[in-house]
C-alpha cells in the first residue's frame, strides 16, 4: 500500500511533510508547493518593485516577472495572446468583471442567461444581478440526479434568446466533466457567449480555450498550487476589445483629463491598481510545478486515490455518494451523505480523527435543492494524498454512525 | 482526540432522541433562530404564564450540536421561573467561555456536557443557538438581531 | 554620517541588505522586511486553508489568522470595529467598491461629487463613472501649485449640492497632509460622505477614523510594507451596511436560492469569493513591525532624508522641487524637475548610477496639468535608506544636465 | 554604467539641437506616433514626390531618446526612395532587437549610437517611436494601430 513515503510528490509541500492533518479539501484550496512559496519570497527579495511604470531596472525585472507569468498561463490553457489574460484576484473577481463589463453592456431585456443548477455561487449571483439589471431573464439548465447533463435538458435549457451561458466545466459538487462543447456549439448557433467557470478543471485537465470555443473562462490560482489573491480571467481578445473597463484607477490608462480618460490596451485597461504581482510570480511556479508533474500523472493518482475512496464509501451502510459511479469522473471530488448524520457533524468527527473535509453547501445552494438536500460533507483528493490517508478516511467514516449513537454499525 | 469529547453519550441521545423536539399548538412565545454561516435554525416555541416557562419545544434543521442543546436547554428551564432560566443562559454562556467554576458548572446538569465545545470555536454557534434563542424571546428584545424574526 | 551600517532598520530588509539599488520609489511601493515575506509563509506551511467555511481544524486556524489581521487593521486606523475593516486587494479596489456601492446608491442628478485637482487617477476614474452614470456632477477642488487647499478654495469647491467629497490624505505628488478635518466639517454641514484615499497617509503618519470623522478610508498593504494583493477599505457601519454589495460570490451569502440571495453580515457582505488570508497575515505582520519602529521613528528619519535632499536639491541649478519648502510636510516624497530634461531621462541616468526613482505623471495626469508640466521625476524616502544614499542621489542629479549635453554644470 | 553608454554625444546633440524639430508647411504625408505607456509623441511630416521623401520634419514632445531618435531618422532618410527609408527603419529595428552584423550597423550611420538600447527595454518604444511612425506613414497603414491618427 502506498503511504508517505512512496509518494515522490509528499515531500514538496511543506505543510503536508509534517503531517498536521490528513488533508482533503483539496477543491476548497490545495496545499502549496515549496517552489511556490519560495518564488514569492525571491520575488520580494530580488524583484520587488512596483511593475509596469518604473524606468529603472528593478521596476523593469518585476514587470518581465509578471508578464513572464502571464505568458506562463497563456500557454497553459492555449489562449492566442497574453493580452488574453487579465490577472484578478480569484475566479470570483473574473465573473464578476465579465458580468459587469460584458453582460450589463450587451444583454436586454428579453435575452435570456442560460446558467446551470449547479453553478457555484460565484458563477450564479453576477448573473442574478445581470438579469436584474438589464432585465434578461435568467433561466437554468437542469441536470440529473448525478450531474449529467442530457441532451434534452440542453434543448430545454437553450432557447433562440440565449445570449449567454455561464457553466462550469467541472462541478465543485459532481466533480463530473461537462459537455462544454456541446453547449459551445449551441452557443454558436445562436450568436451566445459562453463563460466557463473553470476553478475546478485547470487544477485536473488539460484545457484548451481554442479547442473548447469558450468567450471567457475564469480560475483562480490558490485552487492550483499556487497562491491566495492571485486570478485569472481570459477573454477572447475582440471581445475584450469592446468591453469598457471594471476596475478604474491607476494603471489602466492612457491618458486622462479632468472629466474623462483614454484607457490603456488589453490586457492593462483591466487590470487597475498595483497588479500582485508576487502571487503572479508564484501562480507561474504553481504551474510549472503542475506540467512537471503532469496532467496524465495527477489524472491517474487522483482516479486511483477516488477509486478507493468510493468504492470503500460503497460498502459503507447508509452513506450515499453524490454523482457518477466511475472515479474518473469525479476530478477527485467525492460528494457524500450520511443517514441521520447532519454533514457539520461528519466533518466535525472526520475532524476530531485529523481529517479535513469539507461541510455545507459547498457555495451551490440552489444544487443542494436540485438535490433534495440541504447540505454535505465533500472528500477531495490531490496527486499528493496517499492511499493511506484515504484508508482512515475510510476507517473514520465507518464509525460515524456508531459515534453518533446509532446502534447498527459494526466495530471494525 | 478531542472532538469526540464533545459526541458523548448525552449529547447523542439527545439529538437522536430529542423529547421536545415537536410542535407546540398553545406555545405564546415563539421565535427563530438562525445560524447564518452554516444554516442550523429552530424555531423555539415557549407557554410563558405569569412568569413561568410551563411547557416548551422546538422544530428545527441542524447538526447534532444544536439540536441537542437546544434539547437539552429545554429539559433544564420548562418549570422554571423565567429569570432562573435567563439565570441558566448566561452560565451556559459563560461555560461555553470557558470561565465557569466547577460549581456553577453543576447547575447546568446535562448541559455541562457540551463545555468542551469552548475548544472548537467553529461550533459554538452551534451549541449557543438555543439559548440565544431563549434569551432573546424572554427578553422580548425579539425585533433586535439579523436572522432573527417573529413567526 | 549615517551609512548603512548604522540604518539598523537596514537588516531587516532582505532585498535592500544586498544592496543592489539605492530603492527611493518607495512611494510606489515599499520593500519588504523578512518578517512578512516569512509571515506568509508560515501562513502557507502551518495554516493553510481556505477560511471561514471549514469546520476542521486547519481551517479555523486559517481563520483566526485571517480575523486576527482584520483586528490589528482595526488597532491601527482606530475604527469602532472589526466589521468595518473589508479586506480588498488595493487601495483602487477599495475606492471603486465604494463607488459602485455607496456612489450609484445614494449620488443622483444634480447632486456634486468634490475630487481635488491632486487625486491619483484611482480615487478620480471612479467619480467620474458615478458622475456619467448618476448625472451627479463632479466638480473639482483647486489647490495652490505648492498643493496647499486655502480656505478660500474650499469655499469654492464645496455647495449646497455636495453630497461626497473624495480626497487624498497625502497627495502622492507633494507628499503634504490636506486640511481633512477642515473638509469633513465642511461636509458635515451639508451632509456629504468623504472619502479618504489614505494610501500614502498610513505608511507614514497615525490615522484615526474616529478623530477625522471620515466615512469610508482606503490603503494598500504593498506601499506599508506588506504584501501585493492586500488592501483595506474601512467604512462606517452604518452606511456599509445599507450599502449593496459590490462583488458577489462565494463567501458573502447567507442563503440563496435560483432566483435571489439573502447577504451575509459584515464585512463578509464585500468579500466574495476565497479571501487573501495569507496576505491579510502579511499586511498583520508589516504593521506589527511598523508599530515597533514607531510612527514617531519614522517620522524623524524621513525628515531628516528629505531635509538633506531638498536642501541638496535646492543648491542645484535648473531643479525644481513640487510642494512645500519644509522637509516636514513631504512624507518624503520629493517631486522634481530640471529644466531642459524630460523626467524619463532623469529616471534613467538615475537608473544608471543604481538608483530607483519614478518619472510620468504619477497617475496624476490632472495635477500635472493644473502644474503646467506634462510630467516630472519623483524621489521618495523611507526610514530605511541612508544619508549615503541621499548623497548618492544628489550626486547624480548635479550631474543630470551635463551628461545631457547641456554646457552649464559644474563638475563635482 | 550602461545607461550612461546610451546617453551618448550624438544622442544629446540632437536632442538639444535638433536640425528637423520644426513644421514643414508644404509636407503631404503627416502622421501622429505615441506611445501610450510613457507619453512620448511626435508628429512626423514629410513631403513625399515620386516616391522619394523630397523633405521631413517633426515637432513633438517626450524624451531625449524618442527626440533624438526621430531627429537622427529625419537627417538618414531625407532625399531617399521610400524603399530605401523603409530598409533603413527594418534595419533600425532590427538594430534594437539586437540581430544586425557589424557591417549592417554601419549602414544606419549615426542612428547605431541608439544601438545599446535593445538593453533597456523600458526605453525601446522611445528608440522606435519615429521610426514606427515612418514606416506606418510610407506604408500607408495610417488607419491602423490605435494611438496613431492621421491629423
Ligand atoms: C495617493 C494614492 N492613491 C491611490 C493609489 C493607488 O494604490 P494601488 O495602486 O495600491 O491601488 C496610490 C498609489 O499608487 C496613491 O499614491
Ligand atoms: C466551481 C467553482 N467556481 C468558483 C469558485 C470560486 O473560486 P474563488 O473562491 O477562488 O473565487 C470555486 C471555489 O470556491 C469553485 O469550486
Amino acid at each position: 500500500m502506498e503511504n508517505k513515503r512512496n509518494n515522490p510528490y509528499r515531500k514538496d509541500f511543506p505543510l503536508l511533510d509534517c503531517d498536521p492533518v490528513i488533508y482533503l479539501d483539496n477543491a476548497a484550496t490545495a496545499q502549496r508547493p515549496g517552489c511556490v512559496i519560495e518564488a514569492e519570497k525571491t520575488f520580494y527579495e530580488q524583484h520587488n518593485a512596483n511593475p509596469m511604470r518604473g524606468f529603472y531596472r528593478l521596476s523593469v525585472s518585476a514587470t518581465e516577472k509578471y508578464e513572464s507569468a502571464r505568458k506562463t498561463v497563456q500557454e497553459l490553457i492555449h489562449a492566442e495572446s497574453p493580452e488574453e489574460i487579465i490577472f484578478t484576484r480569484n475566479t470570483t473577481e473574473s465573473l464578476n468583471l465579465t458580468a459587469y463589463s460584458y453582460g450589463l453592456q450587451y444583454l436586454k431585456a428579453g435575452d435570456e442567461i442560460l446558467v446551470s443548477v449547479m453553478e457555484h455561487h460565484s458563477n450564479l449571483l453576477p448573473w442574478q444581478m445581470v438579469a436584474r439589471q438589464t432585465n434578461a431573464r435568467l433561466k437554468f439548465l437542469e441536470c440529473l440526479p448525478d450531474g449529467r447533463i442530457t441532451e434534452e435538458q440542453l434543448q430545454e435549457g437553450f432557447s433562440d434568446r440565449t445570449r449567454l451561458v455561464a457553466i462550469a466545466h467541472i462541478s465543485n459538487v459532481f466533480g463530473r466533466v461537462n459537455p462544454i462543447k456541446r453547449i459551445v456549439s449551441m452557443a454558436r448557433e445562436r450568436g451566445a457567449a459562453v463563460v466557463l467557470d473553470a476553478a475546478q478543471s485547470v487544477p485536473h485537465i488539460p484545457v484548451d480555450v481554442k479547442e473548447l470555443g469558450v468567450d471567457f473562462l475564469a480560475f483562480s490560482g490558490h485552487k492550483l498550487l499556487g497562491p491566495m489573491g492571485i486570478g485569472v480571467l481570459y477573454g477572447r481578445r475582440e471581445l475584450l476589445e469592446k468591453m469598457p473597463p471594471f476596475l478604474t484607477g491607476g494603471e489602466m490608462i492612457q491618458s486622462v483629463t479632468r472629466t474623462g480618460a483614454v484607457f490603456a490596451e488589453l490586457p492593462y485597461k483591466f487590470e487597475a491598481g498595483t497588479v500582485n504581482a508576487a502571487g503572479a510570480a508564484g501562480l507561474e511556479a504553481a504551474i510549472h510545478y503542475m506540467k512537471k508533474v503532469g496532467y496524465e500523472e495527477i489524472h491517474r493518482r487522483e482516479t486511483e486515490l477516488t477509486s478507493q475512496a468510493l468504492s470503500g464509501l460503497k460498502k459503507i451502510p447508509h452513506v450515499h455518494v453524490i454523482g457518477s459511479d466511475l472515479p474518473e469522473e469525479h476530478a477527485g471530488i467525492l460528494t457524500f451523505t450520511i443517514d441521520g448524520v447532519h454533514p457539520h457533524d461528519i466533518s466535525a468527527i472526520l475532524d476530531g480523527d485529523g481529517i479535513a473535509v469539507r461541510a455545507g453547501h459547498h457555495c451551490a445552494q440552489p444544487l443542494m435543492q436540485h438535490l433534495g438536500i440541504s447540505s454535505s460533507a465533500r472528500a477531495s483528493f490531490s496527486f499528493y494524498n496517499t492511499e493511506n490517508e484515504v484508508s482512515a478516511f475510510l476507517k473514520s467514516v465507518e464509525g460515524i454512525r456508531r459515534k453518533m449513537g446509532y446502534g447498527d454499525e459494526p466495530i471494525l | 482526540m478531542e472532538t469526540n469529547r464533545f459526541y458523548n453519550e448525552i449529547l447523542t441521545e439527545h439529538n437522536l432522541h430529542p423529547e421536545h423536539k415537536h410542535d407546540l399548538a398553545e406555545a405564546n412565545l415563539v421565535l427563530e433562530g438562525v445560524n447564518p454561516s452554516c444554516g442550523d435554525h429552530i424555531y423555539l416555541k415557549l407557554l410563558v404564564e405569569d412568569g413561568r416557562i410551563c411547557d416548551g419545544a422546538f422544530v428545527g434543521d441542524g447538526c447534532a450540536i444544536s439540536q441537542a442543546s437546544a434539547d437539552i436547554m429545554l429539559d433544564l428551564v420548562i418549570g422554571r421561573e423565567k429569570e432562573e432560566a435567563l439565570r441558566l443562559a448566561d452560565l451556559f454562556l459563560r461555560m461555553i467561555q470557558g470561565s465557569l467554576t466547577e460549581e456553577e458548572l453543576d447547575g447546568l446538569e446535562e448541559a455541562s456536557a457540551l463545555q468542551d465545545i469552548s475548544h472548537m470555536p467553529a461550533r459554538v454557534k452551534c451549541a449557543v443557538l438555543g439559548w440565544h434563542t431563549l434569551e432573546e424571546a424572554l427578553n422580548g428584545n425579539i425585533s433586535a438581531g439579523p436572522g432573527v424574526n417573529l413567526e
